[in-house]
Formats: C-alpha cells, structure tokens, sequence
C-alpha cells in the first residue's frame, strides 16, 4: 500500500538529485536546467500528493501553472544559454568566472 | 585723612600708562618720548607712595581696605580686586616706586645705544605696575596675579637680549623654576580657600585661628595639621620667588639680563617679594611652628652655602647675585624665627643697598665696555672716583659695619636668632655668623678685584671702529683689551648710584628703632608673645648708636668681618699670588663651589632631560604605539585582511553559488533542529 | 464567481498589462525613425498613469479581488506607488545610455513594464499561486533585461548565473509551498494563517516555512543567498541594474510581509530568530566585502546586500511597528540606490562605463554638482544624518531593540561604522583626489535626466527633514 | 524675530551657504564677501541673545517647539541656558574670524571652503539649541560632514587618512549613543530631554547609558585614551579647520556631558566620576608631557588642547565627588563654572594660537618647529601676539586661560586634595611645552634665510589676533560678566547632581 509518506520521500529524493545536480556538476550547463526541471518535478509530485490527501483540488491547479512557468523558464534558461554560448564559445560551467571576489 | 581709592589706582597704573605708550607707540613718540613717559608715570608713583606713607604714618589715616571690583561670585566664593593699604604695604610701595625710578633714570644711560630701548623702558614700567598690584593687594587672587606678572616681566627681561642663547636659556629656566614654586603656591590658595572659604586677607586672618586642629586628610591614614599645611605650600612659591634652595638655581643665571634689571627685579623688589608675602601672612604663619622651622632651616642654608659660591665668581654681577641669594636666606631666616620686623626691615635696607651695588656693577661693566670678568679689570678707583665710592658704602652696608643700614638689619636677624628656641634655631645661628663671614670674604675680593690692585686690561685703540654698542656680541674684543681707557659714567647712572648710597649709609640709623622694636607695623604683622623675640630683643635696646657701638665687639660678627678683611686684603693688595695657592690646595672644594654643588646639573639631567625622555616614551610608546599603531590602524587593517579573506568566497563559480544556498538552507534546518532539541 | 468589482480592484494591473500589449504592438509596427523616443514617452506616461490609478479611488482598509487571491490595501498601495516611481526614474535615468550603445529597443520598456506588473502581483498577492506568478513574472523579464546586451560577455554570464540561482531560489520557494500546502492543505494566505495553529504536521510546516525563507532571501539577497547580487549587479547594463536595485527590493519586502506576517505571522518565533542570523550575515558579509572593492556598481551591490541585512533588523521585530521601518528602509534604499546609479548613468557615455571607482577622481572639480549629488546618496546610504537614510536606520534599530533584541541593534551599530568606510572612500575619490591627466567627465546633455536625479538627490535631504509623513503613511499602512 | 531667534541663528548661515556656494569658483571675491557678510550677520544676529536672555533666572529660555515627526514624537524645539548662549557667542564670533582668517589663503574653491564653514557654525549653534536627543544628534552627526570636506579638500599631505580617523572615530563614538538614545525614547516615549532628564532608570540601566554617553563625548572632547584622532586631524586640518575643531567642536563633548549624563543618568555620572576625573588628570599630566616632545607646533597646540579640555571634564565631575561626599555645592559650582569658563577660553585661546600657527605656515609652509627661530627679530608684533597667547595657554592670571583652571584647581582641592595636586602639576607642564615652543620658534637670533624673510602680519592677521588677544584678556581681568551669564544655569546643573533616581 503506496501511502502520503512514500510520495513524499520521492519528492524529496528528486529535490536531492536535482540540487546535487545544480552543485556537483562542473561541466554543462544544459545539465543545470535539466536539474532544475527535475526540481520542478519534485515540487509538482508534492503538490499532487498532498492535494490528493488533502482532498483539495487548488494543488493540482497549482501544478499546472508550475507546469506552464517552467516551460517559459526554460525557453527563457535557452535563450541566455545561446547568448552565453555566441559570447564565449563555452557552455562549459566552469569556466564563467570572469566577475567573482 | 581717609585715602581714596583714585590716588591708589593713580599710583598702580600710571607706570601701566607708561608702559602701553612706550611700548605700543615706541616707534611715534620716539626713545626720549618713551623713557619721558615712562620716567613720568613713575614720579606719579613714586610722589604718591611717599604720600601714602606719610598718610599712613604720620597723616593718621586709617588702614584702607577695599575692593575696587568684583573678579567673580559663585555661591559663598567671591573673588575681588582690590587694594589693602597698611603701614607694611605702604613701605614696600616706597621702596618698589623709589628703586623702580632710579633704575628708570639710570637706564637712560645704560641702554643708551640699545635697540630696544623703548622695549625697554615698556617692560620695567609694566614690572613696577605689577609688583604694586602684587604688594597692594587685599585678597590672594590678586596677590597671585602680581606674582606671576613680575614673572612673566622677569621672563621678559631676563630674554631681553633674545638673541643670546644663554638669555633665552636662562629666562625659561626662570620662568619653568618660578612656576614650580607657584605650583605650591597655587595649591596653599586652593587650601586657604578650603579651610576658611575666603580669599580676603581681612577675612582670612580674623578667621585664621580656626585653623587650629584642623587636619587634612593625605592618605586614609595621615593626617596634617591644616595650617602646617596651608603655610608650607605657601612658602614653597616663596622658595620660587626668593630663590630659597633648592629653587634657588634661576637668579644666578637671570644675570643675563641686562644690569638695571638685575638691580630691580632681581635684588631690591621682586625676588623679595617671597619675604613680603610670608610677613603679610604672618598670622597664619604664627599658627604653625612646623612650618617656621621650615622656613628657618631652608632660610640658613640658603644665608651660608650660597654665600660660598660668591667667593669663587669672577664674573662681577654673578657675585652680587650669590650675594643677593645669601642675603635673601637672611631674610628668610629671620622670618623662621617670627622676626618678620626684622626681615621688612632687612627687605627695605638690602633694596638700597644691593641695588646700589648692582647699579655700580653695572656702571662698571659700562666702563669696561661690557666686560665682566672681574681678572681683567683692577686698579679702577681711578677712572670712576663716584662709582668707586658708591659702592663701598654698598660693601660697607652688605658686610654690615656699624652704623651702616646693613648693619641695623643684619645684626638684629642675627641676634633674633640667637633669642630664639625654635626647632633649628641652633642650626641656624651658625649658619648666619659664618654667613657674615663668608659675605665679607666675597665682598672684599669683589672690590679689590674690581677697584683695587694693579690694572689687568690694556687698551688698545681701534681705529674706525666707534664705540662698542651691541650688547649681545661677547667675543669683539680680546679678554682684558679695551678699545679705550675706561672712564666715569654720565650723570644718568652716577646720580642714581648716589641717591642710593644715602639710604643705604643712613635709612638704618633712623628707623631701626620704630621699625624692629616700635611696633611700627601695628597690625600688619602678627607675632604671638611667645615667638616675640624682637620684642625680648627691645627689651633691652638702647638706641640705635647704641645698638652700633655695641656692634663693634670682636666677639660677634663684626670680628669675623675683620677677620675676611684682613685676609682678603693681605691676598688682593700685598700677595695676590696666594689666592691661586689657595685654590689648588683646596681644589675638590673650589670644584664643589665653582659648579655650585652640582645642582644645576643634577636638576637639568633629571627634569629637563628627563621629562623630554618621558615624554618622547608616553609619545612614542602610548599615543603612537599602543593606541594608534594597534588599537585603531591595527583594528582597521584586521578588518582588511578579514574582508580580503571574505571576498574569496565570491568565486566566480556558479556552483560554488548554489554551494552557498544550499549551506544557507543546511544551517537554517540545523539551527531549527538545535532549537528543537 | 468573478465580479465587476473584482476586476474594478485590479484596474492598475489589468490596466498595465494592456498598456503593455500596447507598446508592444507599437514597437513593432511604428518607423524606426521615431520608435524610440516615442516608446520612451508613451511608457513613462503609461506608469505616470499607473501611479494615479493605484493612489486614485484607493479603497480604505483592506479589499480583496477572486476570493482572496488578490489583496489591494495600504501596503500593496504605497509598495506599488514607489515600484512605479522608481520605474519612471529608472526610464528617464536609462535613456541616454541605451541609445549611447545601440540598445534603445522597445523590450527594455515591455519588459520592465511586465516586470512591474510582476512586482504589483507580488505585493498583492493573497494567494500562494498569485506569490508565485507574480514572482515568475518579476524574475523572468528579469532575466531578459540582464541580458539585454546581447554582445556583452559579462552581460551574458551575469544572466546566466541569475537564471540558475533564481531557478534555484524558486524551486526552493515551492518546495516549501508544497509543504506548507501539505501541512495546512490550503494555499489562501488568510486561511493559511487560521490553519496553522491547528495543522498536524508542525515540523514539516516550519520545513516549508524555512524552505520558503530562502526563496524571500534570495529575492533580497540576504546573505548567504547574496551571490547572485554582485555578478549580476556589476554584469548587467547599468540601466538595468538600476532597476534591479530598486523596484524588486520592494516587491521583496512585500513578498515578505505577505508570506511571512500575513501568511505565517503565527510562526514568527521561528522565523525571527532565522531572519536574525540571515540579517548578521549579510551585514557581515555586505560591509567588509564592500571595502575592497574598486568598481562602483560591484561596491554598490555589496552595500545592497549589507541594507537588506538592516532591512531584515526591521522585520525581525514582526510587529506593525517593524513592519513599517522595514518598508520605510525599503523605500528609502530604493530611492538612494536609483540616485546612486542614477548618477553612474548620467556620467557613463558610449565606451565608458564610468563603474570603477577611479573614474570619480577629482569630481569635484569637474562637475561639482554631480559630485554633491553623489556626495547626498553615500552619506545617505552611510546612514548620516540629516539624510534620509539615517532615519531609516534609526527606524529599524529602534524596531529590533523594542523586539528585545539589543545585541541585534549593537551588531548593526558596529557595522555601520565598517560600513562609513567605503562610502566616505567614494567622497574621498571625488572631493580630495586630483582628476587624471587625460580623462575628461562629460556629462549626459539629456535635461530631463539631470532635472530627475537632482530632484532625486535632493529628495535625500528633503526627506531627511520631511520624513514624519511617510512613516506615518507606511504605519497606517499597516495598522489596519 | 524674538520668537524664533534661535531658529534664525541656526538657519541663517546655512541658508546663506548656498549663494556662497552659487557665486562658484568664478567669482571668488564675490563669495568672501558674501560669507563675511553672513557671518557678521550672525554674530549680530547672536549679539540679540544677551537682552533676550535673561541671566538672573536662568532655566532654558527662549524655547521653540514644533513637532517634527509626530509618529515618533520627535519635536524640534529648542531652547537656550547660560551657557549655550555663551557658547553661541563663542561659535558666532569665531565664524567671523575665521572667514577673514581664510580670506586670501584658500585660493582654491574658496566659495565651497566659505559655503561649509557657514554650513558647519549653523549646524554647531543646532547643537548648542537642541532640546530634544534626536535634534541634538541630528546635528551632532551632521557636523561632521563639512568638517570632513574641509579637512579633505584644504588640508595637509596626509589630509585623508586625517579626516577618514576624524570622522570614523566620531562616528563610532556616538552611534553608541544613539543605541542609548533609542533604548530611552523607548522608555519614555519621547526625545524630549527635559523629560528623559526625569525618567527614573535603574542603576544597571544608567551605567550602560552613561557609558554609551561616555564614548560619544569622550571622543568628541577629546579624553584620554580616545584623543588620538585630534592631533591627526588638527595638523591635516587647514588653519579655519583646525580654529572651529578646537575652539568650538571639542566644546560639544563638555556640553554633551551637561546634557546627557548629567540629567539623564545622574546615578551612574556619581558612580564612574573617578573614572572620568582619572581620565582627566591623565590627559593633563601625560598629555603634558607628550605635547612637551612634540616637533610640530600644530600638535604640540593640539595636544595642549587635549590638556586643557581635562579641565573641563574635570572640573564637571568633580562637582559629584563634592556634592555627594561632601555636600558642598558652592565648590561644585565653582568647579562647574570653571569648566565652561575653561571651554570659552579655550576657544579663544586655541583659536589664537592656531591663527598664529596659521600666519607663520602662510609664510613659510612648514609647521616643524626646527624649521623656524629668531620669528622675533623679523616679525615683532607677531611675536607679541604669540608671547600674549602663550602666557595665556599656560594659564597666566590676567589672561581667560587662569580663570577656569584657577576655578577648578580650588574646587578640586575641596574635594581631594591630590586631585588638585595633579591638576595643578598643568602650571608646570603647561609652561613647560608652551613657553620651550615659544623660545624655539620666536626668540634666538634669525636661523635661517626663509625666516630672514619673512614679514610682520598684516591688517588683517592683525584683526584677527587682535579680536582673539582682546577677548582672552577682557575676560582673563574681568570674568564676572561671564560667570554671571551662566551661573543661574549652573547652580541649577549643579541641583541636578544631587538628584538621585535610584
């Protein structure tokens, strides 16, 4: 029997992975908009879980708007990343460092 | 008839007129303009305190005490100025105008040729109106006033010629070793304020007897006798005014002054008026035989050891100077004994007579042309017949010979202190009997020196080359070598050395009888019937030649002077060699006299350089150091370091970002889990 | 169901969002030749007439629009008044300096148009949905404005690093909603409030709340969620950063209010405390980083970072009181950061940033009024008085002792001295160096921006004297 | 007019600093005249303050008040005693001067040196008026900005890192206060002092207050060991800079000490009063002999200054010890009193002597002493000026510099007898370093070829000094008229140290 907690810890797992995602990786940073997607996964299968136990539909409603945010975010999250990419031939993360201290 | 408060305040300022015009218009009205003025304020003066005496004295006016105006009034305190006019005030006013006048005129001559002639005449007006305001005073505020005045136109003058380094050495140290006296001074004021909440002499006497048993408090433990205290503080700017030891050291050196100064301020009026202030308040003074003990033993060593350095001195005025200190510790001494009669009385003859003195030292220098060294001059009797003359009767008068005012005064301290059984009175006996000796010793030698024996300066004519007037270059001559013979000196200076020599032979003779045993003073001064000594003295005085022929017995001082003269003439007429045989045998001694005990250094190593070590150390150590160099540069620049240590956790790095947040949120949840718990 | 009234109460948003689509069109469709300056006119009129439509008609006390989801009161008035005004500053400020570098183009408007709009929805939001949206709509045109400059490396990076960590932040923030949502199953803000005492899952109501903390930090940045603050800042064009530090530091303060006082005022004890450590942080941080710095804008982000560290001192109080001094601080860093940028803008010509600190040199002597200007925003932002950011920092000390936090209000104390140092560095370059050989300040010709920033500047001493209105104003604000 | 004299006071010059500042560097003539002009107007202006204030009753007089911010409570009133008024005087007198001291020396942007002394004598009557603690800070703060620009633009070679400590270390001081201030008004609901002055507060209370009083007007006199700033600051400090520092500014720490800790937390003055007259007796004697070994004249001044304001915070504690131990009021008065003569005096007095110090950097452009010697020869009035305000900087009767310390050495004696032992020890030091200065720079024969030829100050030094010489001497013979001005408000500071709130 799949109960509220399992949801949860799910969510929380996918959180996990996707702000380890966000820190651990040096490399692309393709793969940080897919962490962040993954993030948004997370949050929406908290929402969906807890509407559906709290016998409330707004959560899932909320999802949806997540769901339409996250699409413009990112369209968003690959525009700049082309500018990045024209402005330095890189999209590579460690290597934007030119403004730190 | 009642005094008025108009002729007073004529008498104070009419040398202060003087003074402003000489001084801020000297350049409109020009050098006779300026000692005009300055000369007239003084006959003003000086005419009136003659005036006032006469009042005083025989016109039966009443003794005149009021405040002219209000300093400040805070609650129960009240500060004035004003004038208290008795028969002890009004003879220091004589002397100080009369002196101050002579010197006035025989500056004429002796700054002749001086730039600052006009300077001059300004500074000693602005000296004879603050020693008034310091012996008219009623109150102590005023009388503090005066005391530092005459300092600071002491300071004035002894710099006069600024452009020596000794002057404007030897003016700062004046001024630095009065101050250290008025620094005692300052606090016995602060006292008398405390113990009888008044300023006013008046008031302060009458309630002077409450002092009694009253203590202060110095530690949780130590308690001193209120008056003991308020007496001794009192007289330490005494000691500085005075020149008592061990703050004696700055009157040699002011020598560097010009001559007239040294007469004046140095001699007859200033450097007494230490003596005048403790007779003033005798009727503290009587509260407190601590106190006089103190003075009586600070006086007698003062009367002796400094007389001995006179015997060494070749520089002529630096003998009269050492003589003048030993006379000054007469003075005190005879205050330590409550012979405060004795003391004015000595005050007012030894004004005459080392004024005197000074004043044909000085003419003497103008002969020789500013030469002072005594082993190039000799044999001078003959040029200066009025100078030569004047200034025996000024020896005869210093060495105290029968008849002379010196005599009067001298004797009558020595004898008050034979009389008297205060605590120290043994040590102080012998001191003042080898003191006449010792003075005798140096007086001889200073005139034979000068006046007597074979000529020891040749004069060798310069040509086109006038006469020497710049004062302030030693070395234009050779030692012992005169552009031209010496000769008398103009009317200017002879007059005035005249004048003085009358006083000094007569003044004694005449009022050594109301002055010492007349009660002449009435109330000014107090003297318990047990310290009475001059009254015991009285007892069995028969007239004033009397006291003179008594004088002649060989068995008191008058044998010692004998004594000094026979030697002194034996070594300087007949064997002049034997002085130096003297001196070689004796030589740790003449060393020890000849650096005047070494005091001079001993102070400069300890407070001159001393204090600049301390300071450059609480400079250089504390400001710089400790509270600049760590506290404030030293937090500033930490807080640099941290901030560059800061900034590097701004990488640059996204992830080294999103590292942060996540650390953020990390710390949240823990602080809330450990708040949890 | 939706009313009329509903739509009269929202008639500034609806209104904007049309004005908006407006100037869109326009830009499209309108010659070349004459697009700019119009665009450039027509949008400051259009937010001239926002601002009469938000004061005009003003309910009083509080209305909501769509059952909750949208709240008109006093403090959504007064943040949307100086969000708009600032806009307005941020227009006229930016003009010169975009057409300088070939970037006067109709997005800077729409965008920053939308972005207000974003930043109305966000102080008025009712709803954890209407926080949201609002917020999305803020960040996401401002995503696009940092990237404005489409040829700048570091424009480019500054977005990037932005987009990432906003993404970031706002992940967070509905992480924590969902929880929050989760332990009280609703996402009204008012319902919320009344949910919490009796809600079954404490714990995981403070994990949303603290997860939710972060995403009002990183909007504020407070330390440590700062970092973004100075790349960005010092990356972005200059009129864009303009606008990033002033209209969304209100639109921040106001998210703040809504979430934390109104939605979860009940948790306070929780969250004053963190609110304390993240304040500590970022006074820390901000004032010593600052120091070192020797580009202006990168300076003046630093010192945003540290005044979000004394705003929070205002709301650590969480009473009306602190609510207000925190909304005062709020505006009154608003206004000194624009003039502050303002002045960078007026000096910077094409091919010269004017942002390093070194460019300032001997002012003074060249143009002494500028130099004063910039003279009134550091003592300010110093906080010296008589100008008008001393009684913002008098208002949220006062705040945090009367919380009894005593220690707070000392450690602010002492890092407003640290702080003194870099903005009397900045005086120090303009009024008591020599200008180097060579270099020459031109000032921008353009009237209207010098009229602005001057009024602006002044408004800093004018307010220093004048202020009693506008805390009473931000008071009553809140005492309803 | 009468109704708002003091507002008048305060505003007039800064209103009158912005057509100094508009007449711009082009017209500089235009702008010495039109700030001579309204420095003068000023002082006129301040000359209405003696008929309108009446001396015999004392108390604050005329009093205004409007509210400022009423959600706060802050008022901005204000209102006069004895010796603000005296004080006012002091400002507005020493406005003048040094507007025709600075005339032809700052050549460069004289409008903006003119516009911010101007700007600076109207904030600093503010905080000689202010009677409420949020106006008074207000002011307080604001000082410190046209000073800060003064000592930036127009000092010395290490003119930043002066002006950068002067102002950090200021401000440090009193953010303190302000911390104290809050934590009253959230007390007494009210900036209000006289208010604040009767609000009972718990000894813990008032010694964290006294101490946030402490910091900010210690630094402010300056007392040992937070003085450091001064000497930095005063030496960078152009010669106006360095006159209204030391003849005004340091005054507002002694003023501060009547204002807050007196009033305010009269407990805690009574308790930690060892502390400050420790502090005092300190700066005389360590002072002392720092300034002794100092090798530029404007430090040595500085430091002597230093000195010198010992007196004042000494002569204000000690009325606890005198009062409380000893129930002598008519001391502490005289000790009270000494202390703000102390302060009028030194006004005049530093402002001499900087002028002087000013005079001979215009000729010379070095202020080490080893640079100068035999001034006299070349400049014989000079040296009468200088000789005059030395004597008064050691404190010779019959000049303002023995009044105030004459005072307190009495009042100090009454309380312990060491205590004015020590602060006696001045007449030696004080002579010491002032007079070693004056035989180093003024006497001995003309050292060097610059000194040769130097000339004798002009008409308008000369006014200068002559305005400061005539003061320090007017009031140095006759401080009755003075004393009298203040002394109804003294008696009444003095009734207030008797207060107890616990």
């Amino acid at each position: 029997m799949i109960t509220l907690s399992h949801y949860i810890v799910l969510g929380a797992i996918l959180f996990c992975i996707s702000v380890a995602g966000l820190f651990i990786n040096r490399k692309n940073v393709i793969v940080l908009l897919m962490a962040i997607e993954l993030m948004l996964l997370a949050v929406n299968i908290n929402f969906v879980a807890f509407s559906r136990f709290n016998h409330d539909v707004a959560g899932q409603v909320f999802v949806f708007f997540i769901l339409t945010v996250a699409a413009a975010e990112s369209a968003i999250g690959l525009a700049i990343l082309v500018l990045l990419f024209r402005n330095r031939s890189t999209v590579n993360v460690a290597e934007i460092d030119s403004m730190k201290g | 008839m009642e005094l008025s408060s108009s002729i007073l305040l004529t008498i104070a300022l009419a040398p202060l007129v003087g003074c402003l015009l000489a001084g801020f218009l000297g350049k409109q009205i020009g050098r006779a303009g300026a000692h005009s003025v300055t000369i007239l304020g003084l006959l003003i003066s000086c005419g009136l305190s003659f005036y006032v005496l006469y009042q005083i004295t025989a016109g039966g006016a009443p003794v005149y005490n009021h405040n002219v105006y209000t300093w400040f009034e805070i609650g129960k305190y009240t500060a004035s100025v004003g004038f208290l006019i008795d028969r002890l005030t009004a003879m220091m006013m004589v002397v100080v105008t009369f002196v101050s006048l002579l010197v006035h005129v025989y500056t004429i001559g002796y700054m002749a040729d001086d730039d600052g002639y006009q300077r001059f005449f300004s500074y000693i007006s602005l000296f004879t109106f603050s020693m008034l305001m310091l012996v008219m005073s009623n109150n102590f505020l005023q009388l503090f006033f005066g005391w530092e005045a005459v300092g600071l136109v002491s300071y004035l003058l002894i710099g006069f010629w600024y452009k020596r380094p000794t002057a404007i050495f030897a003016n700062l140290k004046a001024f630095l070793v009065n101050r250290v006296g008025d620094f005692g001074f300052l606090l016995g004021i602060a006292a008398i304020l405390y113990f009888l909440g008044t300023l006013d002499y008046a008031t302060a006497f009458a309630s002077a007897p409450t002092l009694v048993g009253k203590t202060l408090a110095i530690t949780q433990h130590v308690q001193w006798d209120a008056a003991t205290v308020i007496c001794i503080l009192l007289f330490i700017g005494a000691m500085g005014k005075s020149a008592q030891v061990p703050l004696h050291v700055w009157l040699p050196d002011s020598m560097e002054g010009p001559t007239p100064i040294s007469a004046l301020i140095h001699a007859a009026t200033m450097v007494t008026a230490g003596i005048f202030m403790v007779a003033r308040m005798s009727p503290l003074y009587e509260l407190s035989d601590t106190a006089l003990s103190f003075v009586l033993v600070i006086g007698a060593t003062g009367a002796l050891f400094t007389g001995l350095i006179g015997i060494v001195q070749n520089d002529i005025k630096r003998v009269v100077a050492y003589s003048t200190l030993s006379q000054l510790g007469y003075m005190t001494v005879a205050l330590g004994v409550s012979a405060y009669a004795g003391a004015v009385f000595h005050l007012m003859t030894h004004a005459f007579f080392k004024a005197l003195l000074f004043l044909g030292a000085g003419s003497v220098i103008i002969a020789m042309h500013h030469e002072q060294d005594m082993r190039y001059m000799g044999g001078l009797r003959k040029y200066m017949p009025i100078t030569w003359i004047t200034m025996w009767v000024g020896s005869l008068a210093l060495v105290a010979v029968p008849f002379t005012s010196g005599f009067y005064s001298k004797d009558a301290i020595i004898e008050a202190v034979g009389e008297s059984h205060r605590w120290g009175s043994g040590y102080a006996y012998f001191c003042v009997m080898a003191g006449a000796f010792v003075t005798a010793l140096y007086t001889f030698r200073q005139m034979y020196l000068t006046f007597h024996g074979k000529e020891r300066f040749t004069v060798v004519e310069h040509h086109g080359h006038g006469h020497h007037d710049d004062h302030d270059d030693h070395g234009h001559h050779k030692p012992g070598e005169l552009a031209h013979a010496p000769h008398e000196s103009p009317w200017v200076v002879t007059l005035p050395l005249v004048l003085l020599a009358i006083p000094s032979l007569l003044v004694g003779f005449f009022t050594v009888g109301p002055m010492l045993f007349g009660g002449w003073f009435g109330g000014a001064v107090h003297v318990n019937e047990v310290n009475n000594v001059l009254g015991e003295m009285g007892a069995h005085f028969e007239g004033a030649a009397g006291m003179a022929l008594h004088g002649f017995s060989l068995f008191g001082p008058f044998g010692l002077v004998l004594l000094a003269f026979a030697i002194q003439t034996y070594i300087y007429l007949f064997n002049p060699s034997v002085a130096d045989k003297i001196k070689s045998a004796l030589k740790p001694i003449w060393v020890l006299l000849d650096r005047k005990y070494f005091v001079d250094d001993i102070y400069f190593a300890i407070f001159a350089r001393g204090g600049v070590a301390l300071g450059r150390m609480f400079w250089k150590g504390g400001d710089a150091a400790v509270i600049d160099g760590v506290l404030i540069d030293g937090s500033a620049s930490m807080i640099q370091r941290i901030a560059s240590g800061v900034r590097r956790l701004q990488s640059g790095y996204l992830y080294h970002y999103a590292f942060a947040m996540i650390l953020g949120l990390i710390l949240l949840l823990g602080g809330y889990w450990l708040i949890g718990q | 169901m939706p009313t009329f009234n509903d739509i009269l109460i929202m008639v500034p948003e609806f209104y904007l969002v049309a004005a908006a689509c407006v100037l869109l069109l326009a830009d499209a469709f309108l010659p070349a030749s004459q697009r700019g300056p119009t665009l450039h006119w027509a949008s400051i009129f259009v937010l001239v007439a926002g601002i009469y439509l938000v004061v005009a008609h003003q309910p009083s006390g509080t209305v909501t629009a769509f059952n909750g989801m949208f709240i008109r009161d006093g403090v959504a008035e007064i943040l949307k008044v100086f969000a708009l005004l600032c806009t307005i500053l941020v227009f006229i400020y930016a003009k010169p300096y975009l057409s300088d570098r070939k970037l006067f183009v109709g997005e800077f408007y729409t965008l920053m148009i939308f972005a207000v709009i974003g930043v109305m929805l966000l102080v008025s939001a009712g709803n954890l949905i209407m926080v949201y949206l609002g917020l999305e709509l803020l960040t996401l045109s401002s995503y696009a404005l940092v990237a404005l400059n489409r040829d700048s490396k570091l424009s480019s990076e500054a977005a990037i690093k932005y987009f990432v960590l906003g993404a970031l932040a706002s992940g967070m923030l509905l992480y924590g909603m969902s929880m929050v949502y989760g332990a009280t199953g609703t996402l009204d803000l008012t319902q919320l409030r009344s949910a919490i005492p009796h809600s079954g899952m404490p714990h995981l109501l403070v994990f949303g709340l603290i997860f939710m903390l972060i995403g009002i930090a990183f909007k504020l940045g407070a330390a440590p969620f700062h970092m973004w603050i100075p790349d960005v800042y010092q990356g972005s064009p200059t009129a864009v950063t303009v606008f990033i530090g002033s209209a969304p530091k209100l639109a921040a303060f106001g998210m703040a209010f809504r979430l934390l006082a109104v939605g979860m005022g009940d948790l306070s004890q929780h969250w004053q405390l963190m609110l304390a450590a993240l304040a500590v942080l970022s006074l820390a941080v901000g004032n010593l980083v600052a120091i070192v710095q020797t580009n202006l804008k990168r300076l003046l982000a630093y010192s945003t970072i540290s005044h979000m560290g004394y705003l929070l001192l205002g709301l650590v109080n969480a009473g009306p009181e602190g609510y207000a001094s925190a909304m005062f601080y709020a505006i009154s860093y608003a206004l000194m950061s624009t003039a502050a940028f303002g002045v960078i803008l007026a000096l910077s010509r094409a091919g010269f940033e004017c942002e390093e600190i070194s460019d300032f040199k001997g002012l003074n002597r060249r143009s002494p009024w500028m130099a004063f200007m910039m003279l009134l925003c550091m003592f300010s932002l110093a906080g010296v008085p008589p100008l008008f950011g001393f009684f913002a920092k008098l208002l949220v000390l006062q705040a945090a002792i009367h919380a009894g936090m005593m220690w707070l209000a000392i450690v602010g104390a002492v890092f407003a001295i640290i702080g003194l140092y870099y903005y009397l560095h900045v005086v120090k370059v303009m009024y008591f160096d020599k200008p180097d050989e060579g270099t020459e300040v031109r000032l921008q010709p353009d009237f209207t921006l010098r009229l602005a920033l001057s009024l602006n500047a002044l408004a800093l001493l004018v307010l220093g004297f004048y202020w009693g209105p506008l805390l009473s104003w931000c008071q009553q604000a809140f005492v309803s | 007019m009468f109704n708002h004299l003091l507002s008048l006071l305060i505003w007039l010059p800064i209103a009158g600093a912005v057509p100094v500042l508009l007449a711009g560097s082009g017209r500089p003539n235009l702008a010495r005249w039109l700030s001579l002009l309204m420095a003068i107007l000023t002082f006129a202006v301040s000359l209405f303050l003696i008929p309108q204030y009446n001396a015999d009753v004392g108390g604050m007089q005329l009093a205004e008040s409007h509210v400022w911010i009423s959600a706060l409570n802050v008022h901005y009133s204000l209102a006069v005693d004895g010796i603000s008024v005296a004080l006012i005087l002091l400002t507005t007198f020493v406005g003048i001067l040094v507007i025709i001291g600075a005339w032809d020396v700052i050549q460069d942007n004289p409008h903006q040196y003119m516009a911010a002394m101007l700007v600076l004598e109207g904030l600093m009557i503010g905080v000689f008026c202010a009677t409420d603690a949020l106006l008074f800070y207000v002011f307080f703060e604001a000082m410190l900005i046209p000073m800060f620009i003064l000592i930036g633009i127009w000092g010395g070679p290490r003119r930043v890192y002066a002006t950068l400590k002067f102002f950090i270390y200021t401000f440090l001081g009193s953010i303190f206060m302000l911390i104290g201030l809050i934590y009253l008004y959230l007390k007494a609901g009210t900036f209000d002092l006289h208010t604040l002055a009767t609000l009972p507060l718990t000894l813990t209370e008032q010694s964290w207050l006294f101490f946030a009083f402490l910091i900010a007007f210690a630094v402010k006199v300056p007392m040992v060991p937070v003085h450091t700033w001064l000497p930095d600051a005063h030496v960078e400090a152009p010669t106006g800079g360095s006159v209204v520092l030391a003849a005004v500014m340091l005054k507002i720490g002694g003023y501060g000490f009547l204002r807050f800790s007196l009033p305010i937390v009269p407990d805690a003055s009574a308790q930690f009063a060892w502390l400050v007259i420790l502090l005092s007796l300190i700066a005389v004697v360590y002072i002392g002999y720092v300034a002794l070994v100092q090798e530029d004249m404007k430090k040595l001044v500085a430091y002597s200054s230093v000195a010198h304001m010992g007196f004042v915070t000494l002569g204000i504690f000690i009325g606890f010890m005198l009062v409380r131990q000893f129930g002598n009021t008519d001391a502490a008065r005289l000790g009270m009193q000494g202390a703000m003569v102390q302060m009028i005096s030194h006004g005049f007095i530093s402002g001499a002597m900087f002028s002087c110090i000013g005079v001979l950097y215009d000729r010379m452009h070095t202020r080490m002493i080893k640079d100068y010697g035999g001034v006299i020869n070349v400049m014989p009035w000079f040296g009468f000026f200088y000789v005059l305000f030395a004597m008064a900087n050691c404190g010779l009767p019959g000049t303002s510099g023995f009044v105030g310390e004459f005072m307190v050495i009495l009042a100090s004696f009454s309380a312990n007898p060491w205590i004015a032992f020590f602060a006696a020890f001045t007449l030696i030091i004080g002579a010491a370093y002032t007079l070693w200065l004056v035989k180093r720079v003024l006497w001995g024969d003309v050292t060097n070829s610059h000194v040769a030829e130097m000339k004798d100050i002009n008409g308008r030094e000369t006014l200068v000094l002559g305005a400061f010489a005539a003061l320090v001497l007017i009031v140095g013979i006759w401080p009755e008229p003075l004393t009298h001005l203040m002394n109804s408000s003294v008696t009444q500071l003095v009734q207030l140290l008797a207060v107890h709130k616990v």
